[in-house]
């Protein structure tokens, strides 16, 4: 049983306040993910939940006690740093059981439990070597081995696997998952990459400049971005954001302009939401576009990025702006070549002139 | 133009002869003078490393009667002869000419020269009601020591000199184990330190120091007793006759008008050698500049010269012991209360004289062979260190065995 | 010069198994380096091997001649050859302990913020600028002077028998003096590796449950290895010719209790004028000295990964 | 968490104790410099007192402060620069083209650092007299140079270990040869190193006591031979002897003090970390 | 006009030879990328073509002249090293101009030469700061532009991109690609990300433990592996490797048995390629999995992983075998539940016992 809740949690170095006022509730093996753009803040308040930084104003309570006032090692937290900070004197058997050690386990059965978590970790046969003869992806395993053996209420991640990888951090990042669901624990995991953010989390935090932009499960952020900040933030490649102008609204939906005059994509929306002649921004995620002959949209390959599986079109538009088409498999399309491009409209994004999302008139199916 | 480098010893007097050095190169404008000053141990060691090893970086030793003789034998000094008429070599009290003579031949000219007495603060010896005998013994010292120590106003009975050195404790400790009956070698060079005199001698000289001493003896040399006593930190002090000039001088001692003084103390030996040092400056035999450097040891040991520090700082102050001339003016008679004192002392020290047994070596204070310099200043160690603890009897067996292995070593008897 | 360590005959080009084009530089360039400190070392060592086995007396150029080990055999029968090694030993081993342990301690005050920091810090370290002649002599004169010293008037106004530190504490006295000297330099170097310590390191500490005292023991102490390695062999190679010190304050007394190998070599050579006796002992120092680069240098190099 | 106010009171109370206690006879030598000679003596201490220049009046009037202390300046700083010019070489042929003698030749250099001086005092007077370097300020440079060669060498070698390899190879690509190489990359790159080590040989010159006292007299002679002329008491000395003291150390303690920053910034890079 | 030759080019490091034997030719124009694991020798071909490294044996040729002697300033390349090695001490304008300091090249032609190749790169803004003023992408963008400045006949490239983060990592591709063309340079590239080599290569180089195991375009690769290893290496996420049996062989194709007596999955082949009854390695993409509910695999989905455009499913087959299904947009397939799958025949890949790809029947278009 481990949940957390934060009630208007505030940070200030100095005069500079970092964390302007956080509200959240972590359930019990809730896998949190925080997001954002580099200092917003993401860090701070993950270490003010671990208890190294103190806390200017608002609550903080684990399993609803206040623990505000708690040392770091009192709150029953375990917390993976970005960097390791494994303790390179100390071999990996060492390392893990230091904790154990501080809090006055007896040997056996420190070493029980190290052997444990060496076990679920499939570190067992490098508990006698030190971090620096590891490679990264060791390094990683013991830094989180480290947290396990303290068998903490809850698990923090600072960017845990920034240092790995391309492939590594999606091996690390399946093992994670399985990990997750083995140990049962509440997870805070902090990333600035959309990947993790979407494969890992129960649910993400998105923050930017100290404040909540949007709290939601991966695939509602993805679906449903509350603002042009979630929806450019969440998603890679990211959404093609397009300005335009609402040429008609009804109740089925928008017609939207790119140029007066100019084809037109239409979008179901909720009634009202918008009025003819609204400045609006359109957003198409890559997967929504698709080469088609009769697209509204016009333009020229300017590259083609093959991965095999998948194939991104760099498109620029008549316009002048550029967007991204992601096609299954591989696509016959070569670069300099024109094309016309199609929406799906159903899965078509917009925002108001404010950056709001405006309603959409159904759910997708996976974002509850 | 000649440059000459002189190396001497920082004592008060030879500072005083490095300030007035100017005349000299004002009276001979084609001779520039370099000085190295430095403290004593270091100059020695520093000018005897240059002239054994003919490296001729001087023109100017400042040396003692020590190493004038044994040096002028190997040929290492130039000798002084043709000294000017107006010099006059024969005012200088023979018993420090014959020190610095070898074969008959002057190789050094002396600055200055002492023999040692007994200092004492007439002021305490009259509070404690007692007095200085004429010709005191080391049993009688040791008594009035006893009476006027007050270590609660840190006054000490007796200073002597504690810090290990040739040139410093043993310079004192030799002369106390010949008045003791004792000596370092006998005839055939044997070495005679583990003996009953010595004990009885090293007993009396540690057991008085350690109750009646000031603290950290065993850091005390001449310089700092004289601080000490300058200080009025001591009551009787046994030590060099050149003192007396300092202890008179109100401008450096708080206690000149209470210093009394004796004969050095006697034991059970009377007779036998005499203290006496002096400072002289020589040439090396390499120096290429020998006429320039002959110009100004001759200027420096000169009666003008005492004339001139006299003129400039008083008589009391000029450079003591050398010259008959300097105690028979009667300015300095009226200046030096202590001068026909000092005069009798050093006209009548015999460095030659023999010990209780006969001995094949001379000096008074140190013996004059070259390994003395490590000897002494060993056995001065083990001496000192029977201030902090050691016994005399384990302090002595230990000199007597590391005396032998150096005389050994260096290839006695001869 | 070094027996156990074997000098380098260079890396000649063709001669190493990787012949690469610009060895012939590498070669060139460490050569002078190597060139100069063997000329330096050899040629001094080769007249003072030459003279041990000499009847050299400065003093007396009359005796001479080949001696055989005559000079080792009367510096090794020499009882104060064995108290000066247990000295040198005394001296090295106390200073370097003080110098780390304090160096330490005084380290992680230093890295604490407090008012004035940078200030109190320049004074710390200034001992180490002053150069020991008048370290040695501003200590026996205005600080351990049983008369005039600071000390002994502390101690009179405590209403106790000023100590007379060079007669009754001889070599403590010593090693206060030498200590006071490089303890600034330790505590220099150690400031500098525990400012470089990883803050994370120390958070992920905290977080495991480690007070202040364990985080210093675990991970501070530990992660000063290194620099103390650093320390230890700077230290060491300057506290094994100690001198000035010695030669100030005490003259290697009373008895030979404070006489060090340096200054016993400086009794033969210099007070004595025994060249041979003297050079006898250089080589033994040298001797020693490989004996201590052997088994210091080669341990803590490894420390130091060179 | 936040050290609470009586934690740091405590920490500024123990910082400032200890560095006054260690300061503490340097400061006193330098107000001893200011008493009159009686007053030095004076028991108890006096901390109060009238500050008068005849000590150092009388220093001066004994010796010429200035020669000494230009010819510790020049000798310093030659010795140093010379001990550059030897070790940067060494330092850099063992830090990028390292052999298998390599870690051999630099344990070697370092051991010839701890034979005591005078072990070998007799030869190298010889030598130098037949040189005719006695009292020379060259001779007293190489001698500086060659004494602190190894610790250079030693430290110089660890700042050059930590410039990372590809900056090399980068400037060799863009045509940089051996001598471009050294002095566009190399040297601005570890020039914090190499600046720390060359104060460290500095400060270790200035003080060194026994080459200079033995081999040179009056041309050449440094504060190291001014300060053998006063150490030894003659009669009341102690402010005589603190004024001259004083003399010697400060400019070293102040150049000292002005480059720390430096040196410290110098160490964190290579051989400290 | 720059062209490579490599023949039987020899490296051996004392005893150990790390390339063992490389012919390799590189066309004018062309953008070779190396890929292969770690330790294979990517790096030390790379810098042995740069003169950094000695050739001990065979022959390098740079538009047909021999260059083995050749110093590495003077073989007209430049390099772009792995940590940028930009020269910390000097403004980005300085490092841009060094090697044509270094040439003696006058001033102004310097300037000029580095005022094109910053707009290029647009980095005219940070002309005058130090690379440690710079964020990541822009140190990357001083290494090229470092590069270009010298005008060489071939760059390069030592996994330039490998320090960066995902999203910068996907921009820094894209720049890439439009430099290779803009500069119609010779380009050598080492990367062991597949994407990177997918997306850039005109030519693919695969290493493995010194020797080339296959050399193709990016699509040849992708659709036709020569072998079991270039089949596991390329691709993200890797193809599904099963052993299988071959139950029937006939002109028209292979029937696989997955299991004895299991269900079938029928392979066009080309006749006479393969026996009844051979051990052989079924290879099949993630994206040639479909959930199917009459498919032949059978299985329980073990996780999911939720890419927003796409959704992986990590599904542990009957046989214990696991595989990786990839399917766009977002699947509603939840973890634990069983899944039935199908395989695009057509697609499917088949090895022998001993790792060689069966020839396929035809060719895919794409992979001429
Ligand atoms: N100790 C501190 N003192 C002053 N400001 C700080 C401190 N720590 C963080 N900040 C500021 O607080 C803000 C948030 O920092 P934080 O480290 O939480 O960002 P982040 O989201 O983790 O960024 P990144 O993705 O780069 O790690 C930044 O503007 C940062 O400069
Ligand atoms: N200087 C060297 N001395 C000895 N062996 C070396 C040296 N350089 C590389 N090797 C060895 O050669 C092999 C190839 O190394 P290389 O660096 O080329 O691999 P790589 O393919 O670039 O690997 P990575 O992807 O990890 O960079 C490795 O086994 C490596 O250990
Ligand atoms: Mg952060
Ligand atoms: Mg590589």
């Amino acid at each position: 049983m481990a949940t957390l809740t934060l009630r208007n949690v505030r940070k200030s170095f100095g005069g500079f306040e970092a964390i302007k006022g956080i509200d959240l509730d972590v359930a019990d093996r809730e896998f949190v993910v925080f997001v954002g753009p580099s200092g917003c803040g993401k860090s701070t308040l993950l270490r003010m939940i671990a208890g190294l930084e103190e806390i200017t104003d608002g609550e903080l309570a684990i399993d609803g006690k206040r623990v505000n006032e708690t040392g770091p090692a009192d709150r029953g937290l375990a917390m993976v740093f970005q960097s390791y900070a494994l303790y390179p004197h100390m071999t990996v058997r060492q390392n893990m059981g230091f904790a154990l050690r501080m809090a006055g386990v007896p040997r056996a059965e420190r070493d029980r439990k190290v052997a444990e978590a060496a076990r679920i970790l499939q570190l067992e046969t490098y508990l006698d070597r030190r971090p620096k003869e590891l490679s990264g992806g060791q390094r990683q395993r013991v830094a989180i081995g480290r947290a396990i053996v303290r068998n903490p209420k809850v698990f923090l991640f600072d960017e845990p696997l920034s240092n790995l990888d391309a492939a590594l951090r999606g091996q690390m990042r399946v093992e994670l998952t399985k990990l997750h669901e083995d140990l049962n624990a509440t997870m805070v995991y902090v990333t600035h990459d959309q990947v993790e953010a979407m494969t890992l989390a129960d649910k993400i935090v998105v923050l930017q400049a100290g404040r909540v932009e949007q709290v939601g499960s991966p695939l509602e952020l993805y679906h449903h971005p509350a603002n042009l900040f979630v929806a450019g933030f969440i998603g890679s490649p990211r959404m093609n954001l397009l300005p335009a102008t609402v040429a008609e609204a009804n109740g089925a939906g928008l017609a939207l302009e790119l140029e007066p005059g100019g084809p037109r994509i239409t979008v179901p929306s909720q009634g009202g939401a918008a009025a003819a002649g609204q400045q609006v921004t359109l957003g198409i995620r890559p997967e929504a576009l698709r080469p088609a002959a009769d697209g509204p949209l016009y333009g020229e390959v300017r590259l083609v990025e093959r991965l095999g599986g998948l194939t991104l079109l760099h498109v620029a538009l008549a316009g002048g702006k550029a967007v991204v088409v992601q096609i299954e498999g591989s696509d016959p399309t070569r670069a300099h070549q024109p094309v016309r491009l199609a929406a799906d409209g159903a899965a078509c994004h917009v925002f108001d002139a404010g950056g709001r999302a405006l309603p959409a008139p159904e759910r997708h199916p996976l974002a509850a | 133009q000649t440059t000459v480098t002189i190396a001497t010893v920082n004592n008060g007097d030879m500072v005083v002869m490095q300030r007035l050095s100017s005349r000299f190169e004002q009276q001979n404008p084609n001779i520039r003078l370099r000085w190295v000053v430095l403290e004593e141990n270091v100059l020695r060691q520093r000018v005897t490393t240059d002239i054994a090893t003919r490296a001729g970086q001087f023109d100017i030793l400042t040396i003692g009667n020590y190493e004038v003789p044994i040096w002028a034998k190997q040929g290492w000094l130039a000798a002084f002869d043709n000294l000017p008429a107006g010099y006059d070599a024969e005012d200088i009290l023979p018993t420090v000419r014959t020190g610095i003579s070898h074969e008959g031949k002057l190789y050094a000219l002396p600055f200055y020269a002492e023999s040692a007495m007994t200092y004492y603060r007439t002021d305490l010896l009259q509070r404690a009601g007692i007095s200085m005998p004429e010709r005191p013994t080391y049993a009688q010292i040791r008594e009035i020591a006893e009476k006027i120590t007050d270590k609660n106003n840190q006054v000490y009975g007796l200073c002597l000199r504690g810090k290990p050195g040739w040139g410093e404790n043993m310079g004192f400790v030799t002369p106390l184990v010949t008045a003791f009956g004792g000596q370092w070698f006998d005839s055939q060079w044997r070495t005679k330190i583990d003996t009953p005199e010595w004990r009885r001698a090293i007993a009396w000289y540690s057991d008085a120091l350690r109750q009646f001493g000031p603290p950290g003896a065993t850091s005390n040399g001449f310089n700092e007793n004289l601080a000490l006593y300058a200080g009025g930190r001591c009551g009787i002090w046994v030590d060099a006759t050149v003192a007396a000039g300092l202890l008179f001088d109100p401008k450096q001692s708080q206690v000149a008008d209470r210093v009394g003084f004796a004969p050095m103390p006697t034991g059970d030996f009377a007779g036998g050698p005499t203290w006496l040092w002096s400072w002289n400056l020589a040439i090396p035999a390499t120096s290429k500049q020998q006429e320039a450097a002959r110009a100004f040891a001759t200027w420096a040991t000169s009666k003008e010269y005492i004339q001139l520090v006299a003129q400039e700082n008083g008589w009391v102050a000029v450079p003591p012991g050398t010259r008959r001339s300097t105690y028979d003016n009667p300015e300095y008679q009226k200046a030096a209360p202590f001068a026909s004192f000092v005069l009798r002392a050093i006209t009548e020290a015999n460095p030659t004289a023999s010990t209780r047994e006969p001995r094949p070596y001379t000096g008074a204070q140190f013996v004059g062979i070259p390994e003395f310099q490590g000897i002494g200043t060993q056995v001065g160690q083990t001496i000192a260190s029977t201030l902090t603890g050691t016994g005399v009897e384990q302090a002595l067996r230990g000199a007597q065995s590391a005396t032998e292995r150096a005389m050994r070593q260096a290839g006695y008897p001869k | 010069m070094s027996t156990t360590v074997a000098p380098p005959l260079g890396a000649l080009p063709g001669q190493a198994d990787a012949p690469e084009r610009r060895r012939p530089v590498a070669f060139f360039l460490l050569s002078p380096s190597v060139a100069v400190l063997l000329l330096w070392m050899a040629v001094p060592l080769a007249l003072t091997l030459w003279f041990s086995f000499q009847r050299y007396n400065l003093l007396d150029p009359t005796v001479g001649g080949f001696a055989g080990l005559d000079n080792y055999e009367f510096l090794v029968t020499d009882p104060d050859f064995w108290a000066a090694l247990a000295n040198t030993l005394v001296l090295v081993g106390s200073v370097l302990a003080i110098t780390v342990v304090g160096g330490t301690l005084l380290a992680v005050l230093f890295d604490r913020e407090f008012p004035g920091r940078n200030i109190a810090r320049l004074l710390a370290v200034a001992p180490f600028f002053v150069m020991p002649t008048v370290a040695a002599l501003v200590w026996k004169n205005l600080m351990m002077h049983p008369s005039y010293g600071v000390l002994g008037s502390v101690a009179r106004g405590l209403g106790l028998e000023p100590v007379d530190w060079f007669a009754d504490y001889p070599m403590a006295s010593v090693i206060v003096i030498v200590a006071w000297q490089w303890l600034p330099f330790a505590l220099l170097i150690l400031l500098t590796a525990i400012q470089s310590l990883d803050s994370e390191q120390k958070e992920a500490a905290r977080m495991d449950g480690a007070g202040p005292v364990a985080q210093f023991f675990f991970i501070t102490l530990p992660h000063l290895g290194r620099a103390i390695s650093v320390v230890v062999m700077i230290e060491t190679i300057f506290l094994l010719t100690v001198f000035a010190e010695i030669f100030v304050t005490t003259s290697g007394g009373p008895g030979n209790a404070t006489t060090n190998l340096a200054f016993l070599i400086y009794a033969r050579a210099l007070l004595q004028f025994d060249v041979g006796g003297g050079s006898a002992g250089g080589v033994v120092a040298i001797v020693l000295a490989n004996v201590v680069a052997f088994f210091l240098v080669r341990t803590i190099a490894r420390r130091l990964e060179v | 968490m936040r050290e609470t106010a009586a934690q740091r009171a405590v920490v500024t109370i123990l910082g400032w104790g200890v560095a006054l206690l260690l300061f503490f006879p340097i400061l006193w030598m330098f107000l001893t410099s200011f008493k009159a000679e009686v007053a030095a003596v004076a028991v108890p201490p006096q901390v109060l007192f009238e500050p008068t220049l005849e000590s150092y009046a009388e220093v001066q009037a004994r010796a010429e402060y200035l020669r000494f202390a230009l010819n510790s300046i020049v000798v310093s700083l030659g010795g140093t620069l010379l001990g550059l010019a030897f070790a940067v070489p060494a330092a850099y042929s063992m830090a990028f083209h390292p052999t298998e003698r390599t870690r051999g030749t630099l344990l070697w250099m370092l051991s010839t650092k701890m034979l005591p001086p005078v072990g070998v005092l007799v030869p190298i007077y010889l030598l130098f007299r037949t040189l005719g370097a006695l009292d020379t300020r060259t001779g007293l440079v190489v001698i500086y140079a060659l004494m602190n060669l190894p610790i250079l060498v030693w430290m110089l070698f660890t700042f050059f270990k930590e410039v990372p390899k590809e900056i090399l190879e980068a400037g060799r690509m863009d045509g940089a040869r051996t001598g471009g190489e050294f002095w566009h990359l190399l040297l601005p790159l570890t020039l914090p190193g190499i600046a720390s080590t060359g104060l460290l040989s500095l400060i270790l010159c200035w003080n060194e006591a026994f080459w200079s006292l033995n081999l040179t007299s009056s041309e050449a002679a440094p504060l190291t031979a001014f300060i053998a002329s006063f150490s030894s008491p003659q009669g009341l000395f102690f402010a005589k002897l603190s004024a001259a003291s004083t003399m010697a150390v400060a400019p070293i303690l102040v150049f000292g003090w002005l480059s720390q920053r430096q040196l410290v910034r110098g160490l964190t890079f290579g051989a400290v970390k």
